[in-house]
């Protein structure tokens, strides 16, 4: 069974495609797998109020965060009997442009990956705390908030 | 005894801090209605609270021993 | 418009993750993109008739397949107004555990790009002119063919 | 003039070859039959013929100068 561990799931900054790299490697290996799938969300360079948002700089609370994410892998991981699970986000700064949250599920056939792997995105945006303060080039900032 | 509470996102910048106690109060309710007092802002503003890093759906007794965190909505991902 | 070439798409052997890592890292820069959905299909070791399967070797007829595949990404880029589109799949021997198949979509709102991965990965299992020979540990073999 | 025939996966197994010419015939019916004579394989299993990198849905007409490919199911991804 998959085991969150706050070390493992929040990265400083912004997600590198060599992370990714790392990642699709380090479970790509299995041979009963038959397929991946990956989302990538990036931070967006929304207009708001006519100021564009620069960067988004995320905190969390970090306890019930790992708490909410092990749920949820768990429940996933059974649901979907996924070969292998991975979360990361990030916390701190991340600019406009740059990748900020990584899902990555691994099952026998595509369809279970493609599902679990939606479904662990729309659970990330509606039950992770993490929340994004969006900075504009001006220096002023609002507070993200996600809509379903 | 008194009543941690942990605050985040806007609500940390609101209070102008993101950790503090309380004296203690009977029920959430009792505590929202404190921390409106204090904090007008948060009257215009929609946030649940977690008690012990359970969100709570219904008003819900306090005990000192609790860990408050004051969630405004999520923006992850 | 995305232009598809023979050889942007197919790749001699397996897809390496560093090649992945390289697609990804050329397209995650526009500003205005929110999400990425990346499908990856890896060849599993099914057991067929006792026997396991080590290897898959693919071949194609090219200029149908680029034809078909310049066909679907036109049509999906306009369905789903994405930012990007790529796909790559190999030709020749890929080992079991091995990564065979990778499409990359980006849209500016990730319900957009995760509909739009999963609709292409549909239509290339349909559509595209590509066969897998699968090859057993004692050098016999079967011709895979794709279910709905 | 005679006919290009491009055979793929397990039909240029069985047919010891990938690539050859044909006689003419008048149509994808009549040259179904002409291969399925030539290899009895064929008979037994499913493909679709392709004229000038287009599939076929009913039987049509060949001409001389088209070029026909004949597809097994696909098995890419």
């Amino acid at each position: 069974m998959i085991k969150i561990h706050p070390n493992t799931v929040f990265i400083n900054g912004a997600i590198s495609p060599a992370w990714i790299a790392n990642a699709i490697q380090s479970h790509h290996t299995q041979k009963h797998t038959g397929g991946h799938s990956i989302f990538l969300g990036q931070v967006r360079m929304d207009i708001i109020d006519n100021k564009p948002v620069e960067a988004i700089e995320y905190t969390t609370y970090t306890e019930m965060a790992i708490d909410a994410l092990q749920l949820m892998c768990t429940e996933l991981e059974k649901k979907y009997a996924l070969d292998a699970i991975q979360v990361n986000h990030s916390l701190g700064i991340v600019n406009a442009g740059e990748i900020c949250l990584f899902v990555f599920t691994s099952a026998k056939h595509r369809r279970a990956a493609v599902d679990a792997c939606t479904e662990l995105v729309e659970r990330i945006k509606a039950e992770l705390p993490v929340w994004g303060r969006e900075i504009f080039s001006d220096q002023t900032h609002s507070w993200k908030e996600n809509k379903n | 005894m008194k009543i941690s509470i942990l605050a985040f996102g806007k609500i940390a910048e609101i209070a102008g801090k993101s950790q503090w106690e309380e004296i203690p109060v009977q029920d959430t309710d009792s505590l929202r209605k404190k921390l409106e007092n204090d904090f007008p802002a948060l009257q215009n503003m929609s946030y649940r609270i977690a008690i012990n890093k359970q969100i709570i759906h219904c008003n819900q007794p306090i005990q000192s021993s609790c860990e408050i965190a004051l969630l405004p909505p999520f923006s992850g991902g």
